[in-house]
């Protein structure tokens, strides 16, 4: 199997702070990988380094054997790596099938046409209406995104992500702040979307975490101190010292 | 209009009426109107409306649509009326041979030169950078365009003459009702045309960078070219709004590219409603009604434009078109009907209360700039004497009873405007 | 809510329109100025003294062709050359034939270009430029044309009046010219510079400057700068903030030279230059004012005062152009704009100071004597702005030396 | 040329320090909302008329407090009742309102004082030459001018470093959101900032209405240069602000100062132009006529390559 990310030696610092200090990883295709860590870990901000959001202060990070370190956020897109967001990060203003639909509009090869009339274009028409279905969100469809509820923000979120069909994608807590049924919505539509992609996650809820996840990573201090199977991970003594403490006991 | 009025709907495919109604009805009434306002003055404001609501709708493509606030945009209509007045002579003194309805096309082209080479490096960034960008580079463009005679011919500018074109089936520009029916052509075409560009993947991303330019990024769009590509197509349009311009007039000065015609951009823009299509066109034809109408009756006109400019950004940012697209909810519940008393019972004491306000600002103005002896005034054809305490009073109480009634009448309004509003299911029976 | 209100204020306003009753034998003259914006106080201020003429000169003895009125209906033009052609085609939808402007050649220039077009294309509804005070030299040489009067002298005939006024001061060796950024200041130079070097070539101009129209916003440096370069004496044709602020500025550098003005009077200017310019700046004018030149002049100065007490006489040009336009109509017995411009070419008339004057027929360019006065408060009968200082007239030049040859090619239709 | 150069290095100093007085304010205001306040210029207008139609009745010197206090005042009702309201439509609304405010009090002061210039002069104290150098004076109320400008900054500087509110304030300059965590009452600091940036704007109208004219357009005339002072000296930085004062009146004293155009710069590469190309008033362009762009020049420069500003912490 080859490999969908692979990070060597990723630095970044804040000023004199370094916040990642010298990470290694290796996400395989097709796998589902969770990143966990105690809060101000510095797991945002990795994603934020793979995605373009941040520049690297260090090393190097590669997509499916390219080197993406340092491209803007759109290049790592059309490389095929879709993120999603810790805080709401939608449209506000622009209507819910809009939303989706221009999270599709690149991969669709539209880039920046202005002689489309998108009303006219069927198959993007289609497959909105598709993914719009696949999130629950058809309803509400005509709905500016701001006034959708959280929960339903959040669906919207791992719509836009979604859409494009990129190989790669990577959520960032797609079910903090949800209710328990949420959650369990949220983890079925999860495993809909990411049906034979490359999956990264960084999620608080360890329930979320050890269902969905064929291997996790645990980021502490900017520093990976174990990446191994859900089983291993609770079983890892350094894991448990440095973050799961009592509550790996208890699960 | 409803379907035009809303930038956001995604219908798929809509009834052959629904479609094209909108164009047909512009289409028709731009015919119509210089029927039914045929006095030339008429004709001669519904010219500079076509011209302001082209350049209007082309700064909502960056304001509204891609939520670039600029204070500059007026250079770029001002040099596609400088170009297009240059055209004039050339074709004139026969340097090149061309109908005279082509020059707004030179306007538009220098335009978007002018864009690309702006907006190469002023979108970088949206917000504050880029509305100071703007700003510098307006008054830059204005200023330079008094030293550099020889295209801007300084303070008075540069003449041409529309009629010395080819004459084409027998127009020849001289009459202003010629120049109408140029302008309605353009504007329906660039009207069109920028409609469409707003339902393009362009248009739709520059809502999306709009909304949230970061997200954009994550998304496969490069914000930067996002708002590039919008801010070229809008000085294009600009262009082509100060071609006209150049036609109308016959000259083009410093005034047309200097931050005062910036600043008028802005307010008819947000008077209107930048939210929406067709706010441009109604802030561009309302602003347009003020400065020839108002400031016929009244020196302090803009005065009251500036009230009601701070005013519409405090209580109404969606602006007026806003209020109209309030009503539309009701509308189709068929329930319209039901605030038509309401509003007649409190508007009748606003109006009363407003004449009051109006007639003691004026009475003031009218004192401290009369001649002297001169007391007498008129207002509504009411002759007065603004020495004497009547009219005083009379202003005061107008503004005083009818600002109290209408304070009384406002819990009847709201609730009869959440009557009106409220979900099909729950009020029906109240309303009617 | 409070919008919903503001809108309605503007249809209430748009709905109050009957304001001025108008009589149906009336001859309209088009007022088109600023008559809001930062030159308002000049625009309104030509205004009264039009509308005083047209009372006192003209309506109060009888109107012409045998009762008729003159009445003034105002244009706002912001002074702006755009919204001076919207106003102008209101007016001549109005029924409007006569149209006065002054402030600004740019705008002056727009509008005799506008009004040349129209009569062209509208061979039945012409109407008649009356340039009050625009100085432009091209509007009556290379842009001269048949519709439009000017009864202001022009910048090169004001300049040729100073110059005389220096050649004959001979300790004045070195003089700065400073002036706008625009057709106006440039053509004041250009005159400066030619006249000057025709006669006093021994004179160096030390400094020819100018300076971005309305946006200066201290004048300090300017000042400084002709204090450093050594001038015996200061030419300027600035006008409005930008002569306020020259003069103060000057004023405080504590130069102690002669200034030569065009416009450094009246709405606000005196009262601002107070007694920092005394005997100091002096203007080239038309009509002068002290001392009283005629009972008749001082008896109509004293009734607009009455009138005005917060305005001057500051064009005194405005009262030759309403006589002329009235006496125009008598003569030719017609009030078409076509008959009125004939008979107002090469037309003679003797002005309430008793002044001699000519309609030149080549250019359409006032003859007139010309006038330079001195800023003071000693010998003052009617001072401007109510500060005590005014103009007092220290040299005339008679009409006939101030005339220069036009390059106007006038063609007349026929 | 010596007296030319020193009395440019003057008055480049009255106008750069006068222009600080406006641009500190803005910056305060600036980098603690990030509302380019638009109508900053209107409340040093709104300073020189409030002082004018104070020193017809009591004089000068009770003006030079009382119109400051009023427009401080006059300013915090702005923030309380007027910004804080339009912040619920967001930034752009913001920016639109105090550009809309700015129109509205241009209006305002036309209706109630007219559309001339008013005769606010300095006082009778400050009537005099302070001194001569080459022949030339040096009014005293330039002088005045300049101590209360130097005062004011010293006050500045020392309220911002030495106090509490002066900490906070700092505080809420570079990290706008942590304020508010540290339990302090950000809107009352910031209806105060305001209040005081309009005071310092009011201050500066006050002291440059005699000087430089009290009429309408005193506002355009001045506001998008404070702009770029604001801008050019870096979002959040005082320091900068003081500098880009500095440069700003320098350059333009001195680029009206020295008359070198163009065309002496192509002599001294001996390249000769043709009187009538197009291009001639390129040819002849001098420092004195670009005098008034420089400054925009300046920001879109800035803009482009610094967008920090000089001393700037964070980007605009």
């Amino acid at each position: 199997m080859s490999s969908a990310i692979q990070l060597n030696d990723v630095r970044k610092s804040f000023g004199p702070t370094e916040i990642i200090r010298g990470v290694d990883l290796d996400i395989q295709k097709g796998e589902r990988h969770a990143i966990i860590g105690p809060n101000g870990a510095g797991k945002s901000t990795l994603f934020h380094l793979v995605s373009g959001r941040y520049k690297l202060s260090g090393g190097h990070v590669h997509l499916n054997g390219e080197e993406i370190s340092n491209l803007s956020p759109y290049e790592i897109y059309r490389k095929g790596l879709s993120r999603s967001f810790q805080v709401t990060n939608i449209f506000p203003m622009m209507s819910v099938f809009e939303n989706v639909r221009c999270g599709l509009m690149w991969s669709k090869d539209y880039k920046y046409s202005f002689w489309h009339l998108v009303d006219r274009e069927k198959e993007l028409n289609h497959r909105t209406a598709a993914v719009l279905e696949e999130i629950g969100l058809t309803s509400r469809q005509h709905v500016p995104a701001g006034v959708l509820t959280y929960a339903e923000q959040r669906a919207l979120e791992i719509g836009i992500a979604s859409a494009g069909g990129a190989e790669v994608i990577m959520l960032d807590e797609p079910t903090a702040g949800m209710s328990h049924s949420e959650t369990d919505q949220a983890i079925a539509l999860i495993r809909k979307i990411t049906e034979g992609k490359t999956l990264v996650m960084v999620e608080h809820d360890m329930g979320v975490v050890f269902d969905l996840a064929d291997r996790i990573s645990v980021l502490v201090y900017g520093e990976i101190i174990a990446t191994d199977t859900p089983e291993n991970i609770r079983n890892n003594k350094a894991v448990q010292e440095a973050y799961l403490g009592a509550e790996a006991e208890d699960a | 209009m409803s379907e035009i009025a809303n930038t956001q709907t995604g219908e798929i495919s809509a009834p052959f009426a629904k479609r094209f109604g909108p164009w047909i009805f512009l289409a028709v009434a731009l015919i119509v109107l210089p029927l039914i306002f045929s006095s030339n003055i008429a004709v001669y404001t519904m010219n500079l409306m076509g011209i302001f609501i082209i350049f209007a709708l082309s700064y909502n493509m960056l304001l509204g649509q891609g939520g670039m606030l600029s204070f500059g945009h007026a250079v770029y209509f001002g040099l596609g009326g400088f170009m297009s007045v240059h055209f004039m002579n050339y074709i004139e003194y026969e340097v090149v041979v061309l109908p005279m309805f082509m020059l707004p096309i030179f306007g538009g082209i220098i335009g978007l030169v002018f864009a690309i080479i702006v907006g190469s490096f002023s979108t970088r960034r949206a917000g504050t950078v880029f509305a100071m960008i703007s700003l510098g580079i307006g008054e830059l463009i204005a200023a330079s365009s008094l030293i550099f005679v020889a295209f801007f011919g300084g303070e008075e500018g540069v003449s041409g003459d529309r009629t010395m074109g080819p004459v084409i089936m027998d127009v020849d520009f001289a009459q202003d009702i010629e120049v109408y029916y140029l302008i309605a052509a353009w504007a329906f075409v660039t009207i069109a045309l920028m409609y469409l560009f707003s339902r393009t993947p362009m248009g739709r991303m520059a809502n999306a960078v709009r909304d949230n330019d970061e997200r954009a990024e994550f998304i496969g769009y490069s914000q930067r070219k996002v708002r590039f590509i919008s801010f070229c197509a809008s000085g294009f349009f600009a262009g082509i709004a100060g071609g006209l311009f150049a036609i109308n007039f016959e000259i083009v000065t410093e005034e047309n590219l200097n931050a005062l015609t910036s600043g008028v951009v802005l307010l008819m823009t947000y008077i209107g409603g930048v939210g929406f299509f067709i706010g441009p066109i109604v802030g561009a034809v309302v602003f347009t009604l003020l400065q020839t109408v108002l400031s016929n009756h009244t020196e302090i006109w803009q005065l009251y434009v500036g009230v009601m400019f701070v005013l519409t950004v405090m209580y109404v940012p969606q602006g007026l078109t806003g209020i109209m697209a309030m009503h539309i909810p009701a509308y189709r519940m068929k329930r319209l009907s039901g605030l038509v008393v309401p509003y007649i019972k409190a508007g009748i004491p606003t109006i009363l209360m407003l004449s009051g306000i109006v007639s003691f600002l004026e009475m003031v103005h009218h004192v401290r700039a009369a001649a002297l002896g001169e007391t007498m005034m008129s207002l509504i054809g009411i002759e007065f004497d603004t020495h004497t305490v009547m009219p005083w009073v009379i202003s005061g109480v107008l503004a005083v009873v009818g600002g109290y009634l209408t304070k009384s009448q406002m819990p009847q309004l709201r609730e009869a405007w959440e009557q009106a509003n409220a979900p099909l299911d729950s009020g029906e029976g109240a309303s009617s | 809510m409070k919008i919903k209100s503001t809108i309605l204020t503007g249809a209430t306003l748009a709905a109050l329109s009957a304001f001025s009753a108008q009589a149906a034998d009336t001859i309209k003259i088009g007022f088109i100025d600023p008559l809001s914006g930062p030159f308002a106080a000049t625009g309104t201020n030509g205004l009264q003294q039009f509308r005083f003429a047209v009372e006192e000169l003209v309506n109060k003895k009888g109107g012409v062709l045998g009762g008729k009125k003159f009445e003034i209906v105002p244009y706002d033009n912001k002074i702006s050359p755009k919204e001076s052609l919207v106003q102008l085609k209101r007016a001549i939808g109005e029924g409007v034939q006569f149209i006065a402007q002054g402030n600004s050649s740019g705008v002056a220039n727009a509008l005799t270009d506008a009004i040349k077009k129209h009569n062209k294309r509208n061979p039945d509804n012409r109407v008649l430029f009356l340039n009050y005070s625009a100085v432009d030299p091209a509007l009556t040489n290379a842009k001269c044309n048949f519709w439009h009067f000017r009864f202001d002298a022009n910048a090169d005939i004001k300049m040729n009046a100073l110059t005389d006024v220096i050649k004959a001061k001979s300790d004045i060796k070195k003089v700065y010219l400073i002036g706008q950024d625009y057709s106006f200041g440039k053509a004041v130079a250009a005159a400066a510079v030619k006249f000057l070097g025709e006669k006093r070539p021994d004179i160096k101009i030390v400094g020819n400057e100018l300076h971005p129209i309305g946006k200066v916003k201290d004048f300090t440096p300017y000042a400084t700068k002709i204090r450093a370069s050594g001038a015996d004496a200061v030419i300027t044709g600035n006008w409005g903030a930008d002569m306020i602020g020259l003069g103060k500025a000057i004023g405080e550098t504590g130069l102690d030279v002669p200034i030569y003005t065009y416009y450094a009077a009246n709405d606000g200017i005196t009262k601002t230059i107070g007694a920092s310019g005394k005997n100091k700046i002096r203007l080239v004018h038309e009509g002068p004012a002290n001392p009283p030149s005629t009972d008749t002049y001082a008896t109509y100065h004293k009734d607009f005062k009455k009138k005005n007490p917060e305005k001057d006489i500051s064009q005194f040009r405005i009262a030759n152009a309403v006589q002329m336009l009235a006496a125009a109509m008598e003569k030719g017995g017609s009030a078409k704009p076509i008959d009125v411009a004939r008979a107002l070419e090469g037309m003679e008339f003797t002005s309430l100071h008793g002044e001699k004057l000519t309609m030149r027929a080549e250019d359409h360019q006032m003859i007139q004597p010309i006038h330079i006065s001195v800023h003071t408060d000693e010998n003052i009968t009617f001072d401007s702005d109510n500060s005590g200082f005014g103009l007092r007239t220290e040299t005339t030049v008679a009409a006939a030396d101030t005339a220069l040859p036009s390059t106007c090619k006038m063609r007349r239709p026929k | 040329m010596f007296e030319l150069l020193f009395f440019s290095l003057l008055n480049g100093i009255v106008t750069g320090l006068l222009l600080f007085m406006l641009a500190s304010g803005l910056t305060l205001i600036f980098s603690m909302m990030g509302v380019l306040n638009f109508a900053h210029a209107s409340f040093y207008m709104l300073g020189a008329y409030f002082a004018y139609t104070i020193s017809l009745y009591v004089g000068f010197w009770p003006g030079l407090i009382i119109a400051p206090i009023l427009v401080g005042l006059f300013g915090a009702l702005v923030e309380r009742y007027g910004l804080r309201y339009v912040h619920r439509w967001g930034h752009v609304a913001e920016l639109i309102f105090t550009f809309g405010l700015a129109f509205l009090i241009e209006e305002v002061v036309q209706f109630i004082w007219g559309k001339d210039t008013k005769a606010y002069h300095e006082p009778e104290i400050l009537q005099f030459a302070l001194f001569t150098v080459f022949g030339q004076d040096f009014p005293a109320y330039k002088a005045f001018m300049l101590l209360i400008s130097i005062g004011i900054f010293i006050m500045l500087l020392m309220i911002l470093t030495r106090s509490r509110v002066g900490l906070i304030i700092q505080a809420a300059i570079t990290k706008p959101n942590m304020t508010a965590m540290l339990g302090h009452n950000v809107p009352l600091v910031f209806m105060g900032v305001f209040g005081v940036g309009s005071a310092l704007a009011g201050l500066a109208g006050v002291i440059a209405g005699p000087a430089l004219g009290t009429f309408p357009g005193m506002a355009v005339v001045l506001g998008s240069i404070v702009f770029v002072i604001v801008v050019v000296g870096g979002l959040g930085s005082l320091g900068g602000a003081f500098v880009a004062s500095l440069i700003i009146g320098l350059l333009q004293t001195f680029a009206i100062a020295l008359d070198y155009s163009v065309s002496d710069l192509l002599a001294v590469f001996s390249i000769t132009t043709e009187a009538d190309s197009a291009l001639r008033d390129l040819w002849t362009l001098s420092l004195p006529q670009v005098a008034p762009i420089l400054p925009y020049l300046l920001l879109v420069l800035i803009l482009i390559f610094r967008p920090t500003g000089l001393f700037g912490k964070r980007e605009t």
